[in-house]
């Protein structure tokens, strides 16, 4: 797959020596890392490594202690930039789905459209709808988010980050609440979205997801980058100590 | 104006049996002591310095009076202080009587008892010097200007009815009140009682610049049964010694001490009537 | 993908009929026990009070129906002056007091001048006696005699009240939007929601629902204390109504009567602001569990 | 089977310390300019009031300082009896106003009578003006003469004090616990916590802490309110005794050092509550996002 | 492996004719199923078929339209039952974990035992903290839930419901926010519980962990029971259209 694209000249998202620490504990320790657009990184590693804070810092909502976020060029870390007109380019999708409860499904995706991008409220529904379709849920448009399983909840936060049409994706867990069968159509939505041109770092504990999905898997341990590499070679032969203790586990789990 | 009026007619427990006064020996709240209530603070120039119990000031010198006539020295006076919702409410009373300048009227009479009146006050305008109420003549100057008086008084009955104003007046909790809205210039006058308004001028409550306007023509402050404003000693209902205390004011008024101890306090004279 | 089950007629059990007329059954019994029970507390506590020897006195004091029949309607006119004062402090106050919610919970140092100006406002106003500021701004103000500076008591008890009243509707509003939880924040901020459109849209939507009881109780209170302009001789409220009549007679059946009014007032107040917290949003109140 | 990263001898890089100097001058440069203005505002407003003809007569009224430390010891010997009355029925009206939320969000049918009264309590007595309240206990009930009711007129008011605010405090926690979300009472139920154990452990807490600001602001006007007993004529809270000694003097500055007295007395308090509901739980104001 | 235990006489569980509506939608219908003591049973199905409603129910957080749940040997459907007595012998683990935000880790353990058990407190904590160092959190007992990762929550509320002691629980989504070292682990514990004669209701999307641990596998499709039957069985020789039009798809996805 990805000797299909040629390679990137500029990387979407560069990180540089990123840090990151929470009162007296260290998060993330000097993690380096491009994604180059149209690429879809993959970033595995045990739970509590470091994941989700890794995607929450690239999207500004944690303040890094250290380093660079270059996001198409620009240093986003930097507090000079406005993190507004940063996070209209990207979208992000929370492992806690992180729906509003006061608003019906339909509403949570139209908000930003309507509010941060100015589209008129029906193009913007038209839009919502079509994703709702698209993730399977254009019977619960009306609904509030309470009212929804756990899967329907983790697929209208897809639509939501989906909808704004952001130029970096990221995503928590994506597929933690889904069936088999919706794995399967969010794969292929992530597919899609990367033939479409969109930049992905995804958070998984997904293995098979990450060997079909990613150009690049990443494993984060104890808050640092172990290992990257593209998943035949991550998978396959593991070159650091932590990658080949991480898939030594999965084996045992049965998972790869 | 008129000080201390001359029939007792206003008072109907007054004829009932009088035997039952001894002096100094009545059923009163505390056995052997006369119990006597006013409201905290007491104004000048019924009390002064806010203490009833040293005896200066025109109704704390009425109160020494009655109580010397009822058979009670000074000694056996006992001051207490009672708000005026209380001295009003059908709670037991803590006193045998309250002197606050309470105005007798028929309605009052179903929940308290009044003694006999121990004064008539007559209602005047104050303003300040140079101020919009400077060039008053009459009553009828007085219809388009912005009046004030304090609530559940006479002074309000009278302004309401004696003046009848184009706008509502002023209404306030207290004349302390009344006096900084007129010194604010919220209101062009306020009306109080002959006295008071002797002392606020008087005084340096108005900063010097107090003027009085004149005086609301008797009459023109009818509400409903009474002319002038007779304030009396106020009981608890069905009080057993209400024919007792109303006696004392009685022979007081007859032996002209309440007209020396107003002549005494009270400034009486020199408003002109509008 | 998936859908859901398809509708069918179902027809209850005679096991599922038998446990609903049960919970009915249950639920009826309850209500009227506490009917009952209620009924008789009321009964046995009136005659009692009835029974006693100073009832005569009290029922002509605070009961005197003949009396309040008369006064009712200066009451009743008093209390439109207060329901008028409170709609319009009502709204300035909701507005100003959410601003103010909404300066302390900015976020970030650059913030914080202003977040410790909005405390020290809530401080301040919250703090001083509502009577300080009429006496203040409604005797004070005019007293300074500047001629651009309006000087009707009116506007002045209104800005007063409107003073305190914000403070406390400020706490009121932090408190709700406090309890919206920051992952909310998050979610709307990552859609490249600004933090002014997020608390617009996400935070303060979910926080006013949360906080209306307590918004409510401070309008209820704001109605009964928009009354205390009257001291400064401007308006017959209620309550003044009351107090004149009573003085006049010493009678406090028009007390009695004004509360009967403010209690009328606020009942569809109360069920209108609850209907609508309900009518969005979860509710706890009678829930399953 | 997981651990966290571990210590390491970080230092900031330039890049970094850069950021934090930039961020350090921002929150300063903006501390400086609010200051500036708000000190500028403050001294363009004194300079005005100052300058206008009524001020010397206005400042005679309001800001005799020399009368006000006369009148302070009096003053602030009142303030004690709100203090003394706030506490007391403070506690008393927490727990009364927990208790009746709690019947408020009792779940099921079965309870539908005692949510019910619980609402009813609380429209009656929030509606109620609190001084029909005061009369009607503090001179109807002992009116009645009945020799086994106690007949002070502090006790009653404190009932009248207490029924009122019980009925705010309730709106306030009910708001607080239908803020907590269903899925935390399923927890504690699926755990085997009873419908009480569940409040008193799982919501009540989450509740407590969210509605502090809102409960702070029912104390603080209560410690304002509790004045009001001296209606009754049982004490001398500051007010009154403001009210005494400004009648004395013909000079509004008693109330000008009461409001400053409950102005400093309530600062502590705000910041005790504001510390303890942060010192738990999650906070907003100046947090991240 | 389930061979090695003799065919249980009465089921801990059984449900009969269970029936469950949303305000117009019918959510449960007709479900009639039976759980053996010590047994482990796998409730499968499509996003928004009615899994987690099913658990709810069981553990009388909703109550049914229609229908028994009978727990040993008692109609809990009942509205008699007093339901506390009855959820106490239940453990249930959420989808989306309810842990108690204002309570630190170990509080949020703790307060069962403590509470509705009457455990010494010195007792609990021991017994709690053993718990924790068996999901590997030990070192995290003085946290906020908040301060957490996905991985870390979850595994905090297993440990919160297995510290009671309960005779059946019921997982819902047990290993969705775990990585797959974490899931091994987890799935060794629920085994270690199945041997000391925990009986178990498992929703999940994971069916390698189906396969592994499952007595009995049903599959739950549009808010009914469309096949119950042992693993190899219902994986390897699905009977019911439902279950092979599951089974496809998931094969699609690569997921057994
Ligand atoms: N607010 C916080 N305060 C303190 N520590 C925190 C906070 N948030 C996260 N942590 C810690 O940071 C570490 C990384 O958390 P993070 O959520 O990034 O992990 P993760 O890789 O996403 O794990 P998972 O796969 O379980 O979701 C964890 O050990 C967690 O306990
Ligand atoms: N409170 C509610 N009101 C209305 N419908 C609801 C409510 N709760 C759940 N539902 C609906 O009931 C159906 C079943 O939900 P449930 O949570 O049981 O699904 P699930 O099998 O657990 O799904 P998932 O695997 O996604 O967690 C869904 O279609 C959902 O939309
Ligand atoms: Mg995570
Ligand atoms: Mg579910």
């Amino acid at each position: 797959m990805t000797a299909l694209q040629p390679p990137p000249l500029a990387p979407l998202l560069a990180l540089r020596g990123l840090r990151k620490s929470h009162a007296s504990q260290v998060v993330l320790r000097d993690i380096t890392l491009d994604v180059p657009e149209h690429d879809c990184l993959v970033l595995v590693g045990a739970s509590g490594s470091g994941k989700s804070t890794l995607l929450r810092c690239i999207n500004l909502l944690d303040e890094v202690d250290d380093g660079e976020i270059v996001f198409a060029g620009r240093d986003i870390a930097d507090p000079r930039i406005n993190p507004d007109s940063v996070r209209g380019q990207i979208g992000m999708v929370f492992q806690a789905y992180n729906l509003f409860p006061h608003m019906t499904v339909l509403e949570n995706i139209v908000l930003a459209p309507v509010r941060v991008f100015g589209r008129e409220r029906a193009e913007a529904e038209a839009a919502a709808r079509q994703m709702l379709d698209r993730v399977g849920l254009l019977d619960k448009a009306g609904r509030k988010p309470d009212q929804l399983s756990g899967g329907q909840q983790q697929r209208v936060a897809i639509a939501r980050a989906l909808v704004n049409q952001p130029r970096l994706m990221l995503f928590d867990e994506v597929t933690s609440a889904l069936d088999p069968e919706l794995v399967l159509e969010v794969l292929s939505l992530l597919r899609d979205l990367k033939n479409d041109g969109m930049t992905m770092l995804v958070a998984t504990h997904e293995m098979g997801f990450a060997r079909r999905v990613a150009d690049r898997v990443c494993l984060l341990s104890r808050g640092a980058i172990a290992e990257c590499a593209p998943p035949e070679a991550f998978f396959d032969a593991p070159q650091s100590e932590a990658a080949k203790h991480f898939l030594g586990a999965i084996r045992g789990a049965g998972r790869v | 104006a008129s000080s201390a009026p001359a029939a007792p007619s206003a008072a109907p427990a007054a004829a009932a049996d009088l035997s039952a006064c001894k002096p100094g020996d009545m059923p009163t709240h505390t056995p052997g002591v006369l119990t006597i209530a006013t409201d905290d603070p007491a104004y000048a120039p019924w009390f002064v310095g806010n203490d009833p119990a040293n005896g200066q000031g025109f109704e704390s010198a009425v109160a020494y009076a009655v109580a010397q006539q009822m058979g009670y020295p000074a000694d056996k006076v006992k001051w207490v202080k009672v708000p005026f919702n209380a001295a009003v409410s059908p709670a037991p009373k803590a006193f045998d009587f309250d002197i606050n300048q309470f105005s007798i009227s028929a309605e009052r009479q179903k929940v308290v008892d009044f003694s006999t009146p121990y004064y008539a006050a007559t209602q005047v305008v104050v303003g300040l010097q140079g101020g919009a109420l400077k060039d008053v003549k009459a009553v009828a100057d007085l219809t388009g200007a912005k009046l004030g008086a304090q609530v559940g008084t006479t002074s309000l009955i009278a302004l309401r009815n004696g003046i009848k104003p184009s706008s509502p007046p002023a209404v306030f909790d207290t004349n302390d009140l009344a006096v900084a809205a007129l010194k604010a210039g919220q209101v062009d006058g306020i009306v109080v009682d002959l006295p008071t308004a002797f002392y606020m001028t008087g005084s340096d409550q108005l900063g010097g610049k107090g003027l009085i306007v004149g005086q609301i023509p008797s009459g023109a402050a009818a509400s409903g049964d009474s002319a002038d404003d007779p304030f009396g000693l106020l009981l608890e209902k069905g009080s057993a010694m209400t024919p007792c205390v109303s006696q004392a004011v009685d022979a007081l008024r007859a032996a002209g001490t309440l007209d020396k101890l107003a002549g005494r306090w009270l400034t009486q004279q020199g408003a002109p009537i509008l | 993908m998936t859908s859901d089950a398809p509708q069918d007629s179902w027809q209850p059990s005679k096991r599922a009929q038998e446990r609903t007329a049960w919970r009915r059954a249950r639920a009826r019994r309850s209500a009227l026990v506490a009917g009952v029970s209620t009924l008789a507390v009321i009964a046995i506590l009136v005659a009692l009070v009835l029974a006693t020897p100073g009832w005569p006195l009290v029922r002509d004091s605070f009961f005197d129906w003949r009396y309040g029949l008369q006064v009712l309607p200066d009451i009743a006119r008093g209390l439109m002056v207060n329901v008028a004062i409170m709609l319009g402090c009502g709204a300035v106050i909701v507005v100003l007091g959410l601003l103010i919610a909404w300066c302390r919970t900015l976020p970030g140092a650059v913030f914080f001048p202003l977040r410790a100006l909005a405390a020290a406002y809530t401080d301040l106003f919250r703090g001083l006696p509502l009577i300080l500021l009429l006496l203040l701004l409604g005797f004070g103000v005019p007293g300074l005699r500047l001629a651009w500076l309006p000087s009707s008591g009116l506007f002045w008890g209104c800005v007063a009240l409107v003073l305190t009243y914000s403070a406390y509707v400020a706490e009121v509003f932090r408190a709700g939007i406090e309890s919206v939880h920051p992952s909310q924040r998050a979610a709307a901020r990552s859609l490249g929601l600004s933090h002014s459109l997020t608390m617009r849209c996400v935070v303060v939507p979910q926080a006013a629902r949360r906080v209306m009881p307590p918004l409510l109780n401070d309008l209820v209170s704001l109605q009964k204390d928009s009354g205390l302009i009257s001291v400064l001789g401007v308006t017959y409220d209620a309550v003044l109504q009351a107090r004149i009549a009573s003085a006049e007679s010493f009678n406090l059946t028009p007390y009695v009567v004004a509360g009967l009014l403010f209690v009328l007032l606020t009942i569809p107040m109360t069920r209108l602001t609850d209907w609508l917290a309900r009518r969005q949003g979860w509710t706890a109140a009678g829930g399953a569990l």
